[in-house]
């Protein structure tokens, strides 16, 4: 630990351009997913899908350094080693929660391939 | 079975000391009557054959170095120093990496080969499968707290005992009407979960003709224990008469399979002549109540994008929250006196038995 | 009619017959807990220690006596758990054919859930959390943890998790779920009474407990090394604590979440477990291995740190790569979060699925490997002084390298198929808890006892409790493996085949071998407490160790260090001792301390009421309680007079007479 | 052993004010490490709603009962929230007690409006049969949610206390802290929300 933890270099620190640009950009990333959503110019919904999931994180992304401040100084750089470590578990938990629950249910669920229809 | 490596301690003798011992005996998993539960008993030999590769000369180190380096003995090297040796490391990681590799290798092409959905190859070691002959279905159906099975070809159904024709190839389909239970007949292959609502399947042989147990492994509440069927291997003559003697049972309808999936314990086993058609079907679509929307139906309904309609099927208790009064029933301390009947009191599951229902199918054996 | 409904809406649904009265042995149970309980009472207040207690050791934030409460409340939760495991062998050593033992179904389903959930929450993790929470700070030369008042609140929230546990043995019942109470078997229409509620509140609260201290010991292992210490020279048991807690941050909050959802089918009627209107119980399942197989590793890797401290310090060398150790760690914690599946793959999931994690399993068996091997070589050209400590470490080696190798085999799928759910897995996860986890917590308990009291334990019974686990570890658990490749299931309270008893009453001897470890151990802390000048150690540094707890006094003082360590290598103090470091006598500043509180007591104080209060449906109770709760949390933040400082007069009058005892040893 | 050792350098910190740490000196780490924590939690509630969410049991689906207006309008408002929270945090940094309260209390006003309108959204919903018992999907659509917005009232709760702790005492460093980890805690209910928006709201009528 560094000894200017008692001033405040340590501290994650914002300035007011830093906000209003990542407030600008959250406003696109949010108003486009909305509109192609409701308006439905697209029609293919899996591209829809797969846009609105990239403008997602992409938004994530912005939120986690222009309004969370999180980079590689602060702290000596354990919060993005937290935030990287903690996104990481996260994926695992929901892709590998998604991978095995769907395959039980396609193995033994109603209305596999294997009964009726579709 | 054997192993005639020069035996260097006390603890491999005890590492050892299950196989051994088991090799005496004429027990399930390590001498079973089903090809499935012979190859698995194989890759049993072979992955602990494998892994003691490495962990006998392991334990006999830790023995060496334990006794050749006290303090006592002043004539041991002491190098405090000794701390780092690249080539050391090197071996360190690289031994144990090299058997899993095999290890992996094996699990990754016996996981496959022996998966329960995927239908046999072989009957036994060198008797591959006769194409034309299709396999015996038979319907598995896990109740509180006794087992259904269904033999859709013979058009007869059976409570707690399984009668299997050796060497033909058999194909279950599982499922459960409330718990979560386990299908395992160790003599005959691995175990697999029977679920509400789900269809699991097993795909087993039984060689050898005999008297063999099988059982409930995953625990499922109160009659858990006594959740066991007898599993008979005959031969086809055999297996004929069995089903001639079934068929002197009673008919399995609607009526009659909602009395038998009332909770109860130690049943005894019971034969029916005939089963209602598509009953299996029902129970894992949970539908056999009449006017309960079948799961199958109602999930298609979801997958063409749902909508209000369809009544809420099932009766659930509501949550607890919304209880009052009365409702909220009383939480007894567990271990009061027991019911002469052996029933625990205030267990609303038990309480609702009905032994005459069940009596009327006794097997006559 | 509206008398009932009074009642009700006054008691909810506890009622006289909740409470054992009809049933002897549990009323006796009772009354001796009882009057146990009132004896400590009468003492305390007859001694008037009311106070003290409360100033010193209830309402304390200093990380040392924390952490002594939390082994004191792991082995007060242990005698529970034992007696339950004695139970359990009884009957299995009993029922058989024709006899049904002497506990019914009911009661049988109980103790074997109790006994799992209370011996992996209420006594390994107390114990890992407590021996974690006394020693770390030490090593790393800290004066208490990040948050200390967070690290009182966190224990008190764990006692508040097993006292409720305590409470259903008398009033109500509990969960007959097993362990991770299972779901169809705890749904609301199939377990309609009081036990999984129990199981979800006691464990959700001690559950935030758990998570709080993991975050709190994470952060100091961060923030609050000594100037000097790098990552790469921290004791390696720092290292261990860092990854189990890391990792205990990464699963619990799955858990809880786990819980919540099931506590919302129960409470409020949804359905994300039912077997109805679209649940899954797979779901649970899914969710609560994601939690419980690292957890496994939350245990043991901190044992694992204990067993290198021991090994380097009783061979008189440092450790045989340390940093291919701390890499292995850091492996298994990665790794532990990728297997979770082996835990169901009889479930269904098919062929490729199971191969990926049965593959992903047994690779962790490599960086455990590397483990041994480094203990191995560490061995290799010592001075190996067999010490209780010691002992401890080659027991567990030899033991535990069986128990890993029963694990590898579980993980290969077509074996788990015959070999899921049979008493070859119980013995399993016996063989690595026991002789894993559990000898190592004993090891540690020799090894740090003389820094927590200042005096050693007593060698001779030391060697019984020794010899008692590891012959009857032995004993009891052979029989087990065997009778597990026979095909004989767990979970089963009457066995059909008389032909089996025969191993079940070896196991039983066992678990009374067992037994008597287990009171030699008593033995042996009441005849050290007993023979403590004999005992005493005046140097701080009894066993010649090498890390920087054993730099400062036996026990240390309330600041821990009069002075900050200057770290300049691994193995700190080894490296002061070797290059002549003097302790400095003067000089002495006043030292900054956290003040201690009551808050942590009675926020969890209120949060057993909310609990108990919800298991037995009293909602004016549940509601008043939340508020509470609420309104003195918040009220907490407003006390910003959190600290003191020792004046410098008071240290150097303890340092003084440091001084002097170590001149009197010398 | 070694004779030619090197002149053995300080082995203790001597002098007090070179070294020594505040209790709770970790405080913003500990914070940041408690969302990373609370992030998993959600992440069980993503995975479950993920598992569940066709399971209508003859319920209504997502694109009944989803009123996407409603929904960009609760973003919006929390979006907003977000940079009236980076204001609050400049003024302090500022050292501008005024502004600080100020922005705080138009923060807490946006989270209590974006509070009400998703009570607003759940109550038509009930009112129309769409219950959380209703279907599997319901119980994880109302529990992701609704943690959320738990969250988010939470936070309103700490700010009403910020707000008071002020008054009290103004921007000294413990509560420049405390609104240092409020800040963290509030962003990061923005970025949850976005995977809610994302995931449930619009892939669900997507679907
Ligand atoms: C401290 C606790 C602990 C530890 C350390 C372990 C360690 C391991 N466990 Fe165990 N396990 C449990 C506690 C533990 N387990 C519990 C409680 C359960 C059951 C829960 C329940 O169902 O109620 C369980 C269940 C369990 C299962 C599920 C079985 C089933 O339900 O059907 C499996 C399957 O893969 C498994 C595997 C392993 C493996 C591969 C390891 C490995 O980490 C072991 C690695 C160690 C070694 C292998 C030895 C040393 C290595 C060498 C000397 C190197 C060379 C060796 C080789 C190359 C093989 N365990
Ligand atoms: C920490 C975990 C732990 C420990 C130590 C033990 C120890 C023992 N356990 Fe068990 N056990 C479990 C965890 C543990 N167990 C779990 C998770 C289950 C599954 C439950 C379920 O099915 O849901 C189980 C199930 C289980 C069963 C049920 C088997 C079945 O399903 O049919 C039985 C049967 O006899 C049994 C027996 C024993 C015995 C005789 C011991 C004895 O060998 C030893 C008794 C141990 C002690 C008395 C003390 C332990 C000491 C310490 C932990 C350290 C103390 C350290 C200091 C003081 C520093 N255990
Ligand atoms: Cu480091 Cu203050
Ligand atoms: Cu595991």
């Amino acid at each position: 630990m560094s000894e200017t933890a008692h001033g405040h270099a340590e501290v994650p620190h914002g300035s007011r351009r830093g906000y209003l640009i990542g407030f600008l950009l959250s406003v696109v990333l949010t108003a486009v997913p909305f509109w192609l959503v409701m308006t439905g110019v697209i029609g293919d919904a899996a591209t829809v899908a797969a846009i609105i999931i990239a403008l997602a994180v992409v938004q994530i992304l912005v939120h986690t350094v222009c309004f969370l401040h999180v980079n590689s100084q602060s702290e000596g750089g354990w919060t993005l080693l937290a935030y990287a470590f903690a996104a990481v578990i996260v994926l695992i938990v929901i892709a590998g929660s998604l991978w095995i629950m769907y395959h039980l249910n396609t193995n033994m669920m109603p209305m596999t391939s294997m009964d009726g229809p579709s | 079975m054997r192993r005639d490596e020069p035996v260097s301690n006390v603890r491999r003798i005890l590492a050892l000391m299950p196989l051994l011992l088991l090799a005496a005996c004429n027990r399930a998993v390590l001498d079973p009557a089903g090809d499935v539960a012979v190859q698995q008993r194989d890759i049993i030999y072979i992955s602990t054959a494998l892994m003691l590769l490495i962990i006998v000369p392991v334990m006999a180190l830790i023995v060496v170095f334990a006794w050749h380096y006290r303090a006592k003995n002043q004539e041991a090297t002491y190098d405090p120093d000794f701390d780092h040796s690249t080539s050391l490391e090197l071996v360190i990681w690289s031994a144990p990496l090299l058997i899993i590799i095999c290890l992996g290798a094996l699990t990754w092409w016996s996981t496959h080969l022996l998966d329960p959905f995927r239908p046999l190859n072989r009957i036994a070691a060198g008797k591959p499968i006769d194409p034309a002959v299709k396999p015996l279905t038979v319907q598995v159906v896990s109740l509180d707290w006794k087992w259904l099975f269904i033999y859709p070809e013979q058009g007869v159904a059976t409570v707690n005992e399984l009668a299997l024709p050796v060497d033909r190839p058999v194909r279950f389909d599982l499922t459960s009407t409330n718990m979560m239970n386990t299908f395992y007949a160790p003599s005959l292959a691995g175990m697999i979960y029977t679920m509400p609502g789900m269809r699991s399947t097993l795909h087993a042989v039984l060689n050898r003709p005999g008297d063999y147990e099988g059982m409930s492994a995953n625990y499922s509440g109160e009659g858990f224990s006594d959740m066991r069927f007898k599993l008979k291997g005959l031969d086809q003559a055999g297996f004929d008469a069995w089903v001639a003697r079934v068929k002197s049972g009673p008919r399995l309808d609607t009526p009659g399979f909602l009395a038998l999936a009332e909770p109860s314990e130690k049943v005894p086993a019971m034969y029916y002549s005939s089963v209602e058609a598509n009953l299996f079907d029902r129970i894992y679509n949970r539908c056999v109540k009449p006017g309960t929307p079948c799961m199958s139906a109602v999930m298609r309904h979801d997958g063409e994008g749902g909508g209000h309609g369809a009544p809420p099927p099932g009766q659930k208790p509501e949550g607890a929250l919304f209880k009052d009064g009365a409702e909220k029933g009383t939480g007894p301390n567990v271990t009061a006196p027991r019911a002469p009947d052996g029933r625990a009191p205030g267990s609303p599951k038990t309480d609702k038995i009905s032994f005459n229902l069940l009596a009327a199918a006794r097997s006559p054996a | 009619m509206t008398g009932e409904t009074v009642t009700s809406a006054i008691f909810g649904r506890l009622t006289w017959e909740s409470f054992p009265i009809h049933e002897p042995i549990l009323l006796v149970t009772f009354a001796v807990v009882v009057l146990l309980g009132l004896g400590i009472v009468g003492a305390v207040t007859k001694y008037r220690l009311w106070g003290w207690l409360w100033r010193e050791w209830l309402t304390s934030v200093d990380h040392k006596k924390i952490g002594i409460m939390y082994i004191v409340l792991g082995i007060i939760m242990l005698l529970r758990g034992f007696a339950d495991a004695l139970m359990m062998r009884a009957q299995q050593a009993m029922a058989f054919g024709a006899s049904q033992g002497y506990l019914p179904a009911h009661h049988y389903d109980q103790v074997f859930t109790a006994h799992g959930t209370i011996m992996i929450f209420f006594v390994a993790i107390p114990l890992v959390v407590g021996l974690i929470n006394f020693v770390m700070p030490l090593q790393i030369g800290a004066r208490d943890v990040a948050f200390p008042f967070l690290n009182n609140l966190s224990f008190w929230l764990t006692v508040a998790g097993a006292l409720l546990v305590m409470v259903s043995l008398f009033v109500g019942e509990f969960s007959r779920g097993g362990w991770l109470n299972y779901v169809p078997v705890t749904n609301l229409q199939n377990s309609p009474d009081t036990g999984p509620d129990y199981y979800l509140w006691a464990l959700q609260i001690a559950g935030v407990g758990t998570t709080l201290s993991a975050i709190n010991m994470v952060t100091t292992i961060i923030k609050m090394r000594a100037p000097g210490m790098t990552m790469m020279k921290m004791p390696v048991f720092c290292w261990t604590a860092l990854c189990s807690n890391v990792l205990a941050i990464a699963i619990f909050p799955v858990l809880t979440g786990a819980f919540a959802l099931l506590m919302l089918d129960r409470y409020v009627g949804t359905n994300f477990f039912t077997n109805d209107l679209g649940g899954n119980p797979m779901m649970y399942w899914n969710l609560v291995w994601i939690w419980g197989h690292p957890e496994v590793y939350v245990l043991v890797l901190p044992v694992f740190g204990i067993y290198s401290e021991i090994t380097s310090t009783f061979t008189g060398k440092r450790l045989f790569g340390y940093s291919s150790m701390v890499y292995a760690t850091v492996v298994i914690t990665i790794l532990s979060y990728l297997v979770w599946l082996h835990h169901f793959f009889t479930m269904g999931s098919g062929a490729s699925v199971n191969s990926f994690f049965g593959i992903a399993t047994m690779v962790i068996s490599i960086p455990t490997g590397a483990k041994i091997f480094n203990w191995l070589f560490t061995m290799y050209r010592g001075r190996i002084r067999y010490e209780l400590p010691m002992m401890w470490v080659i027991a567990f080696m030899l033991t535990f390298v069986v128990g890993g190798m029963t694990g590898v085999l579980l993980a290969v799928p077509p074996a788990d198929f015959v070999l899921h759910n049979s008493l070859f897995l119980v013995a399993h996860f016996h063989n690595v808890i026991i002789g894993g986890v559990v000898f190592g917590l004993f090891a540690g308990l020799d090894y740090w006892f003389p820094k927590a009291f200042g005096f050693k334990l007593d060698r001779f019974w030391g060697r019984i409790h020794f010899w008692g686990w590891v012959i009857g570890y032995w004993v009891a658990w052979t029989p087990i493996y065997v009778v597990g490749l026979m095909g004989t299931t767990r979970r089963v309270r009457h066995f059909d085949d008389p032909s089996l008893q025969i191993w079940f009453v070896l196991a039983a001897i066992g678990a009374l071998i067992i037994l008597v470890g287990i009171a030699a151990f008593v033995i042996q802390i009441a005849v050290s407490i007993m023979r403590r000048d004999q005992l005493r150690d005046t140097t701080g540094d009894p066993w010649h160790g090498r890390t920087l707890e054993w730099s400062t006094a036996s026990p240390p003082p309330a600041y821990n260090f009069a002075f900050t360590p200057q770290v300049h290598a691994l193995d700190a103090w080894y490296d002061m001792k070797d290059r002549g470091a003097q302790r400095p006598v003067t000089g002495f500043a006043p030292i900054h301390m956290p003040r201690n509180t009551g808050a942590g007591v009675i926020l969890s104080a209120m949060a057993m009421v909310l609990g108990f209060a919800m298991i037995w449906y009293i909602w004016w109770l549940a509601a008043v309680s939340a508020v509470a709760l609420l309104v003195y949390g918040v009220a907490h933040t407003f006390n910003y007079n959190r600290d003191y400082y020792i004046p410098a007069d008071e240290v150097a009058e303890e340092e003084d007479a440091r001084s002097r005892l170590l001149a009197a040893g010398a | 052993m070694a004779e030619t050792q090197p002149p053995a350098p300080a082995f203790y910190v001597l002098d007090p004010h070179e070294h020594h740490h505040e209790p709770g000196s970790g405080t913003l780490l500990g914070f940041w490490i408690y969302l990373m924590s609370d992030a998993l939690i959600f992440a069980t509630l993503f995975a479950t709603y993920g598992v569940l969410s066709t399971s209508y049991a003859g319920g209504p689906s997502p694109r009944e009962i989803f009123e996407l207006p409603l929904v960009a309008l609760n973003t919006a408002i929390l979006l907003v929230s977000s940079i009236t929270y980076g204001f609050a945090m400049i003024a302090m940094q500022e050292g501008r007690l005024g502004g600080t309260r100020l922005w705080l209390a138009v923060t807490g006003l946006l989270g209590m409006a974006f509070v009400g309108v998703e009570l607003y959204e759940f109550g038509n919903l009930i009112a129309e049969g769409a219950t959380p018992q209703r279907s599997a999907f319901l119980s994880a659509f109302f529990t992701l949610v609704s943690t959320h917005g738990l969250h988010v009232s939470f936070g309103i709760l700490w700010i009403g206390v910020m707000l008071v702790q002020l008054g009290q005492r103004g921007l000294h460093a413990e509560n420049q802290r405390r609104l240092l980890c409020l800040s963290m805690f509030w962003h990061f209910l923005d970025v949850v929300w976005i995977g809610v928006f994302t995931f449930v709201y619009l892939l669900g009528v997507l679907r």
